[in-house]
């Protein structure tokens, strides 16, 4: 299951991150995704390693981890999503299509006239269509 | 070739914002057709107060034996109307066209200051266009 | 001469020229918090947008006109259908439905399910109190104005405030004239 | 064929390079033994790879063997082709012959034989021991080679080699070597060739049931080791890899249960790195290879090449997939291996490539470098995790820091699941009370700055639930199995029924069930649900079973070692992440190690790791986890006694997001902040709060002063403090938007002030500024010894930078200061003259230029000849004039209500104090007009003007001053001053002349009286007293001769009076004697005016009642009559002026006629008797004279003689106005008779009509 | 296909907006009035670049995302593209188009008796060009928007030969 989804903007602070465990824990998981970070500037920083999929938004498994696997997503504008989750056998194709999906709900979101660029997400319906993506999570393309 | 002589269009408190000549007979300088303008918005007031029946929008049409005066008044009080040729077909089309011209053109021109004189090339312009197109162009509407 | 027809709002909007609703609706949503920092009264701002509708309206009126064909109407419970049918479909590609007649037909609510305005729109808590679509109102305001009606527009529902649509409640004040061009003294 | 298995490992560990045969036919081998076996290894050798392309090796190892030599023995086929690897790669004959029949019957026919065998590769080697000096033998041995060579070697193929050993040729090793080469690239690709073929063969079947993977991996390795052997690491290499495939393939392939291996001792150290450390024969058994040995087999036999290819890196990532994955599959057979087999072995593991990797790894480039290290990171972070897991597992969970990144790290690793959790050994009672005094001794790890927060979980789920569900699962099971047929337990699938059992239940299940079991003979702990204290030691002793690596248990065995170990795989995940691109998981891992400095009291080191992560997340705004580290980073600059750096972190933490903490945690921080403010501090400490405290102007429009204008400046100050807190001070800065050089100017708050949480408004005292407009600079205060300052704005204040332009508002300016301009003007109220010598009113109008007079303070300081009549009090009242009604009116009513109406009731009498007046208060918006009784003496008579006497007034002479100065703003600070003039007049201006002669020489004397004023003058009496010389012909008082009085002159206009006079009979020396020399008229008369359009009654006089109240004033004014010449000696006569009249502007020549009436004998009144002065003189206003005004004429003394004076004149004026007139100042005027008199007045015509000129009204 | 609206909604919005901040907020600083029309329109270019360029991979240098914006960008706004990109290489770019929508239905007047602009009075002519260029700002904004949230931060100009053409000058910030 997912357990943990972020936002982080470009100069990497975050913009949005929400676990979906019990509160108590949460802050592991955001030392998760701050430290996947890392991976993201290495793929970055020296693109030849991330060979076919280059400037691909969609930067595949960040964290070969024994207990959980992290995702990572570079949108143009320097903005990263971040998916760890706790399934060890996750199809690619569930991943780009929960990012997409992700990805279109960011974009309304910041499109929100009040929303400061840079500064947290806070809308509630950002929220909220965040949460129906993750439950549904696997579910599309298994169909 | 539809034989135009003139264009008004006088704004709704009858200031003439706009007069074009396309070689009527008699010339007449600016303030004649200042003049012409006043005038004839008032004669059009007062045929709505003349009409018999209520609701009546004001002369529509004006046959004199050497010429027409079409007026088309836009809801929004604004009037155009062009002295031709007697006889001449579709100038309800081409005041329509023109109406149209002039929301395009003049409304839409962020340096138009509605109830003004009208320069707009762009206007200009198209109307020129619009005019010399002969009646068939305008039966195609 | 014959009367061209009136065309219906979807034929109108079909053949005007249109442009992505996005870049309609972003620009007015910076608009309004740019206004919001400039002017820092939501109060003012409600009256800004309006003002700003209003201008809009005295102009967006004659194009209408134009591309519509609508007649004078007869009363103003046609000029408002004309509005909500015609007028919104023309130009924002949705329609309104009309209701809440008062006795006389002089007051009615044009009723928005669907608004472009406020797309991606929320209203962050600072701004409550803010009017965010209050250029709607301006607009017809301006536009009734024009063809010689004084009405009053006013909000009466708000999605941005949780209800479930726009309501516009649209009070006809009095019906000017036309007024006589000439002075008694000529 | 597995029967071959230990043939072939002992084979394969015997022979680990190519062999050459030597074929000794004739003793030659131990002659030259040494010098062949001194060519090894080859230096270069070039062989085909696998795909047949060329290679060249280095150092090619092999041994020359005796066909003899027992090793070569002929062995079974089926094996020689099996082990063919081993086999000789080419044949060297030896051999030597002298003569030429030797060699055709015994050594040819031999060597036929030796070499029809055409498997091997050979050649031979022709020694000829022949002395070089011994020429027949060397030739011999010539003849003989030839005849070899004949016989031997083929075009295609060159097969013999000469040696001569005494003087050898020096390309003989080279041929030599080149031919072994030959032999063994050919014998090589013969070799691989028949392998793959078999290899190839096998695979085809490799789906058929009787497919054996062990002769596959057979063939395959000898192939592979063949590659190795000959160097050939690459193709091996990829052998290996192949044969992985197809085992990975195979083993989850067929379902069938096998194996799996690793219960030996010692397996629980990762063997990946050794091959040789389990025969073969242990890993297959019954031809199944042990997945466990077998893997790891591989991989070392991969590692050895990798490393022979001198590629760590590759080991090393090959190596951590590795282990990742193969800890998968140790998961998966968890049950049936030793307890934590898996964690243990996953540590050794990451050490064993650790070690080897980090020392064989040689500098590559450098982005492979960086990824080395993060391998080698990763390698040790995985390491140091399962090994923390081990220490929780015997009990120091207490110890381990519950930061983020171990709970990250451990909370979602499950715990092991044995089969069966072990259960405490039976003699554990002392330990188990050990840990149990551990635990209860271990107390909950305190948050600093009484941070109380939920502990990060470091368990996937409870120890203690977990552990004993395991016991239970397998206790239940055992009753199952223990109480066959018995139908409690027969029903409920046993395990699972009771693990759904809550502990609690189970006892008593069990316990019923140990009532029921009859003989209660199995008594022991099993059913018990095990304590925590039970459990560590339970772990601790299957551990040790586990574990058979020494020092990895004395890691385990004591809290140091495990934290000895424990920093040094921190140390070492740190160290090469640091190395790598992610410094994030070094700098976060650095933090781990400053929680165990700060545990060991090296709080130095501590707060250096800790700042770097703190640095880390405030840098990345992760608040969450500054949150987390901020506090322990506090406390040690606390301990370290920084107070500088306590501080910042105490306001760092106070402006985290509110949410991080609660209120009273905050709250503690503030007090902090106040304890350490107000503590002794050994210098002030600056501190930075702009994250903590912002500041803005109020909004709406800028505070607006007039220049010089002091004010109070009202600021919006927000406190991110969670509690009021008191300032001692506080001032802001005021920074001009315009002039920069302009410097910032302090505004100080008077007072300490307090500061609520949130919003706050305060008020500065503003002293006045340059004008300009202000924004807000820095916020600077004091608490305690705290100097603090804030640069930031609140919303409205500047934005950080360009790209969040769009948030821009410029700073909003907070004050404007504005040019000096006028605030008020004084003017005089009228222009017209009052009269002089008596108390008047002189008006002043005040009118404030929107600005407050109030409290404003009036100067007057009036002129010389003038003075304030201090006994009368001064009145002040409202003052609209009628242009500023108009205005009024203009303006909104709202202004009209505000009321210009009431204001004109206004007035207010004042007292004069020390020449200062204090405005009323009503006066300080509106105009308002000041009365000052004033007094303007002037002792000089007033003289009254006549033909002779022309009048010559200035205007300066009745011009009096009054200095004022106004004294307003705020704080009197606004200085107006100004001096206004004020006309002063007499009522009347005199002039006279004679209407009549008549011929009883009665003179008509008219006196004409101009009023100089604008009131209406009322002439009560005049009476005439006559100098000397003349008398009133009746008798009178002097009274004129016709009495009207009173006569009334209205403003401006003029009136006359007759006196008739006569002159009066007296001699010359009376006449010398002249007592009067001039009459003084006087005149009793009353005015009625008013002051506000200029002179009237004096102020003694309060309201001018009924015209008979009146008290009369005088005036007097002296006038000069002139006796009519008695005696002329010369005559002056006006000659006409031309016709035409006169007219303004236009040139005129006045002509006079002098004539001698008398010769100048007896008495001389001019020297110069011949020569007359003259002097022509004329009001300049009305007049412009051309040509010489004064000068002399010559006249002779003869009586008669005559001339003519003529002057050009232009008239300036028109009207009637004085003509110029002619003096003669040397000769006394009783001598001079004007004869014709020039006229009084002449008319001057207004200048002719024209365009151009345009004539007034 | 998203939805869309009629053009003379947002025609009439900006000439609006314009005008308000020109002659009604800010009528007397011109200055001002200009930096609030570009931050307007850098929000909307922020935004809108946000959305464009979903779905598509990332840049890999700056004449990529400057092409992005001639073609796919402008054509999602004005369904059309650029007519003409020039670059001297050195970080600035010129990008032309020959009909710029937003001035399609603007004429000059450049007698002196318009009277829509409230500038103090310069000569009628840069009067005229004034005004036109209020108009201008709020597309540089969009633009700057667009690119710095792409990472580029730079400075936009735009300069109206002869109307309805425009040319857009981005000088990238080294």
């Amino acid at each position: 299951m997912i357990v943990c989804v972020a936002v982080v903007g470009h100069q990497n602070n975050p913009l949005y991150i929400q676990s979906f465990t019990e509160a108590d824990d949460a802050l592991k998981l955001h030392h998760i995704v701050h430290c996947s970070l890392d991976v993201v500037d290495e793929r970055v920083n020296n693109p030849k390693k991330s060979g076919p999929t280059l400037n691909e938004t969609f930067l595949g498994l960040l964290y070969p981890t024994e207990n959980y696997k992290v995702y990572g997503y570079l949108t143009n504008t320097k903005v990263k999503f971040i998916l760890v989750t706790t399934d060890l056998d996750v199809r690619d194709a569930d991943v780009r299509n929960f990012f997409r999906r992700f990805h279109a709900a960011y974009v309304d979101a910041v499109s929100n006239p009040f929303h400061v660029p840079g500064k947290k997400i806070t809308s509630r319906t950002f929220a909220e269509r965040v949460s129906t993506i993750v439950k549904s999570f696997g579910l599309s393309s298994a169909g | 070739m539809a034989a135009i002589y003139s264009l008004y269009i006088i704004n709704k408190s009858g200031g003439l914002i706009f007069y074009k000549d396309y070689g009527s007979a008699g010339r007449m300088d600016t303030n004649d057709s200042l003049r012409v303008a006043s005038l004839w918005h008032s004669m059009h007031a007062i045929s709505q107060q003349l009409s018999p029946v209520a609701g009546c929008s004001g002369i529509e049409l004006l046959e004199a034996d050497t010429f027409d005066l079409h007026c088309f008044q836009s809801l929004t009080g604004t009037k155009f109307f062009v002295v031709c040729e007697p006889g001449t077909q579709q100038m309800e089309a081409l005041l329509k066209v023109i109406y149209e011209l002039y929301t395009d053109y003049v409304l839409k021109n962020p340096f138009y200051e509605i109830e003004m004189p009208i320069r707009c090339e762009l206007f200009d312009f198209n109307l020129s266009q619009t005019v010399q197109k002969d009646c068939v162009a305008l039966l195609g509407r | 001469m014959a009367p061209v027809a009136p065309r219906s709002g979807d034929a109108i909007f079909a053949s005007v020229e249109r442009v992505n609703a996005e870049l309609f609706t972003l620009t007015y949503g910076a608009i309004v918090r740019q206004l919001l920092t400039d002017l820092e009264e939501v109060e003012e701002v409600n009256k800004q947008l309006d003002q700003m509708g209003y201008n809009i309206g005295i102009r967006l009126i004659d194009e209408f006109l134009a591309k519509s064909n609508v007649a004078r109407c007869v009363d103003f419970k046609e000029t408002a259908e004309v509005i909500a049918k015609v007028g919104f479909k023309m130009f924002l590609g949705v329609t309104a439905s009309v209701s809440n007649w008062d006795a006389d037909g002089t007051c009615c609510s044009i009723v928005l399910e669907d608004n472009p305005l406020v797309d991606f729109v929320e209203l962050p808590d600072t701004c409550q109190g803010l009017y965010y679509c209050n250029v709607l109102s301006g607009v017809i305001r301006g536009a009734l104005e024009m063809v010689s009606m004084k009405t009053e527009v006013t909000w009466v529902r708000d999605m941005l405030r949780g209800d479930d649509a726009f309501e516009l409640q649209v009070k006809l004040l009095k019906q000017v004239p036309e007024e006589y061009p000439y002075k008694d003294d000529e | 064929m597995a029967n071959f298995l230990a043939q072939f490992h002992t084979i394969k560990n015997s022979s680990d390079h190519l062999v050459i045969a030597v074929e000794d036919v004739s003793d030659l081998w131990p002659i030259v033994k040494s010098e062949f076996e001194g060519r090894l290894p080859f230096k270069r050798a070039s062989l085909n790879n696998k795909t047949r392309n060329s290679v060249s090796v280095e150092n090619l190892t092999a041994e020359f063997i005796l066909t003899t030599d027992s090793r070569l023995r002929s062995r079974f086929p089926l094996e020689q082709s099996l082990f063919w690897f081993r086999e000789p790669y080419a044949t060297v004959v030896l051999v030597t012959c002298e003569d030429l029949d030797e060699f055709r019957t015994i050594l040819k026919p031999r060597l036929k034989l030796i070499v029809q065998n055409d498997e091997r590769e050979w050649f031979i080697v022709f020694v000829s021991k022949a002395p070089p000096n011994n020429d027949q033998a060397t030739k011999l041995a010539k003849k003989v080679y030839a005849k070899l060579e004949v016989e031997f070697s083929s075009k295609k193929r060159e097969r013999c080699c000469k040696l001569d050993i005494q003087s050898p040729e020096a390309n003989f090793w080279e041929d030599l070597e080149s031919k072994i080469m030959e032999s063994i690239r050919n014998t090589l690709d013969r070799r691989v060739q028949f392998y793959e073929d078999e290899i190839r063969k096998l695979s085809e079947q490799r789906l058929m049931p009787v497919w054996n993977f062990c002769n596959f991996f057979i063939l395959k390795e000898s192939l592979a080791f063949m590659f190795e052997m000959a160097h050939l690491f690459e193709d091996a290499l990829r052998e290996y890899d192949e044969l992985e495939l197809c085992y990975l393939e195979t083993v989850n392939m067929t379902g069938k249960l096998r194996d799996f291996g690793g219960v030996d001792r010692g397996d629980d150290q990762a063997a990946l790195l050794n091959p040789g450390s389990k025969p073969l024969t242990q890993i297959v058994q019954d031809d199944s290879f042990r997945e466990f040995e077998f893997r790891q087999y591989l991989f070392s036999c991969q590692s050895k090449l990798l490393f022979k290819l001198k590629r760590a890196f590759e080991v090393a990532s090959r190596g951590y997939s590795f282990i990742i994955s193969f800890s998968k599959a140790l998961a998966l057979r968890e049950s049936i291996l030793p307890f934590c087999m898996r964690e243990v072995w996953v540590i050794t593991a990451c050490l064993a490539l650790i070690n080897a990797t980090a020392s064989q790894y040689n500098d590559g480039p450098p982005d492979i470098e960086k990824e080395f290290y993060r391998l080698q990171g990763d390698l040790y972070s995985l390491c140091r995790v399962k090994f923390m897991r081990l220490a929780y597992l015997v009990g120091f969970g207490a110890e381990i820091e519950r930061s983020p990144v171990n709970s990250a790290l451990l909370s979602m690793l499950p715990w092991p699941k044995p089969a069966v959790w072990p259960l405490v050994p039976p003699d554990a009672s002392s330990e188990v009370l050990v840990k149990e005094k551990i635990i209860l001794q271990e107390t909950p790890r305190v948050k600093h700055l009484g941070i109380q927060r939920k502990p990060l979980p470091l368990e996937p789920s409870l120890l203690l639930r977990e552990a004993n569900r395991r016991r239970a699962s397998l206790s239940a099971g055992n009753m199952v199995e223990m109480f066959e047929g018995r139908p409690i337990f027969n029903d409920g699938s046993g395990s699972d029924a009771s693990t759904k059992m809550s502990p609690s239940q189970k006892v008593r299940a069990s316990s019923m069930s140990r009532t029921n079991s009859s003989p209660g003979g199995f008594e022991s702990s099993i059913d018990r649900p095990m304590r925590l204290a039970e459990i560590y030691v339970a772990a601790e002793h299957a551990l040790q079973h586990t574990i058979s690596n020494t020092d990895l248990w004395k890691s385990l065995s004591s809290l140091e070692e495990y934290e000895k170990k424990y920093l040094e795989l921190t140390k070492g995940a740190a160290d090469n992440y640091h190395h790598s691109w992610w410094k994030r998981h070094g700098v976060v891992l650095d933090g781990e190690i400053a929680a165990v400095c700060f545990k060991h009291g090296n709080f130095d080191l501590a707060a250096k790791s800790y700042e770097k992560v703190c640095a880390l997340y405030a840098g990345e705004g992760w608040q969450d986890l500054l949150a987390e580290v901020l506090p322990s980073l506090a406390e040690c600059q606390k301990i370290l006694n920084d107070q500088a750096g306590y501080l910042s972190s105490c306001v760092r933490l106070l402006s985290l997001d509110k949410g991080l903490f609660l209120t009273k945690e905050r709250e503690a921080f503030q007090s902090e902040v106040l304890r350490l403010a107000h503590s002794e501090m050994k210098d002030p400490v600056p501190l930075d709060v702009s994250s903590l405290i912002t500041f803005s102007g109020n909004p709406g429009p800028p505070l607006e002063l007039c220049d010089g204008d002091p004010g109070t400046l009202s600021v919006t100050i927000w406190s991110g403090f969670p509690d009021d807190i008191t300032l001692d001070s506080l001032s802001l800065t005021l920074m001009a938007t315009y002039n920069g050089d302009e410097g910032v100017k302090a505004l100080r708050c008077p007072s300490a002030i307090v500061l609520k949480p949130g919003r706050n408004i305060i008020t500065l005292p503003l002293p006045p500024q340059k004008p300009g407009s202000y924004v807000l600079g820095v916020l600077t205060g004091q608490i305690g010894h705290l100097r603090f300052r804030s640069h930031s704005f609140s919303k409205g204040g500047p934005a950080d930078s360009d790209d969040f332009m769009i948030y821009e508002k410029p700073t909003r300016p907070i004050l404007k200061v504005f040019k000096p301009r006028a605030l008020v003007d004084l003017t005089a109220a009228i222009s017209s003259a009052l009269l002089i010598n008596e108390p008047q009113w002189v008006g002043i109008i005040v009118r404030p230029i929107d600005y407050s007079l109030k409290g404003a303070i009036l100067h007057i300081d009036t002129g010389p000849g003038l003075k304030i009549e201090e006994s009368h009090v001064i009145e002040m009242q409202s003052y609209v004039d009628l242009s500023q009604i108009a205005a009024d009116m203009a303006k909104s009513d709202a202004a009209q209500k505000e009321g210009s109406l009431a204001v004109d009731k206004n007035f207010e009498q004042l007292r004069l104090h020390a020449g200062r007046i204090e405005f009323p208060n009503w006066a300080n918006n509106v105009t308002s007009i000041l009365w000052i009784p004033i007094r303007a003496i002037s002792d000089g008579l007033a003289r009254g003007s006549s033909s002779v006497s022309p009048l010559r007034q200035s205007i300066v002479d009745g011009m009096r001053t009054i200095a004022l100065k106004l004294e307003f703003g705020v704080s009197h600070n606004q200085i107006f001053e100004r001096t206004l003039a004020v006309h002063f007049t007499d009522p009347f201006q005199v002039s006279t002349r004679i209407a009549d002669k008549c011929n009883d020489g009665t003179l008509l004397l008219q006196v004409m009286l101009q009023s100089e004023v604008k009131a209406t003058l009322t002439i009560n009496d005049a009476w005439l007293d006559l100098q000397d010389g003349f008398v009133h012909t009746t008798k009178g008082d002097g009274r004129p001769t016709s009495g009207f009085f009173p006569l009334v002159i209205s403003p401006h206009s003029r009136a006359a009076i007759l006196f008739s006079i006569c002159l009066e009979m007296l001699n010359a020396e009376d006449e010398a004697k002249a007592l009067r020399p001039e009459s003084i008229l006087n005149i009793k008369y009353g005015i009625s005016g008013d002051r506000t359009t200029g002179a009237h009654p004096p102020v003694a006089v309060e309201s001018p009642g009924p015209e008979g109240a009146r008290q009369d004033l005088i005036f007097r004014s002296s006038l000069v009559l002139q006796r009519p010449v008695l005696d002329p000696c010369l005559a002056v006569g006006f000659l006409p002026l031309p016709s035409g009249g006169l007219r303004v502007g236009q040139l005129v020549s006045m002509e006079w006629r002098i004539e001698r009436l008398k010769d100048f004998e007896e008495n001389e009144v001019s020297k110069h008797n011949n020569e007359v002065l003259y002097e022509v003189g004329a009001n300049s206003d009305n007049w412009m004279l051309a040509g010489r005004k004064r000068g002399h004429v010559s006249l002779s003394t003869k009586q008669g003689s005559r001339i003519v004076i003529s002057i050009l004149c232009m008239p300036l004026v028109a009207g009637y106005v004085r003509p110029p007139q002619l003096g003669l100042p040397e000769v006394d005027e009783t001598n001079i008779s004007c004869n014709p008199a020039g006229p009084h007045l002449v008319c001057v015509l207004p200048p002719a009509l024209s365009s151009s000129f345009c004539i007034p009204a | 296909m998203g939805r869309e609206v009629s053009e003379s909604c947002v025609d009439s919005l900006l000439t609006e907006m314009v005008s308000s901040y020109c002659d009604r907020f800010y009528a007397n600083k011109p200055d001002l009035a200009a930096r609030r029309i570009e931050a307007i329109g850098f929000q909307v270019g922020l935004q809108l670049s946000e959305r464009y360029t979903m779905e598509r991979p990332r840049f890999s240098d700056h004449l990529e995302a400057i092409k992005f914006i001639c073609k796919d960008f402008w054509s999602e706004l004005f369904k059309k593209q650029i007519d003409n990109l020039k670059t001297n290489h050195r970080g600035t770019f010129v990008l032309q188009d020959n009909r710029f929508r937003w001035l399609a239905r603007m004429s000059v007047d450049p007698s002196p008796e318009n009277g829509d602009l409230s500038q103090d009075n310069p000569p009628a002519e840069n009067k005229a060009a004034q005004a036109t260029s209020m108009h201008l700002y709020f597309p540089c904004g969009i633009i700057r928007g667009a690119l710095s949230n792409l990472g580029i931060p730079c400075a936009v100009t735009a300069d109206i030969s002869n109307l309805p053409a425009c040319s857009f000058v981005v000088r990238i910030k080294a």
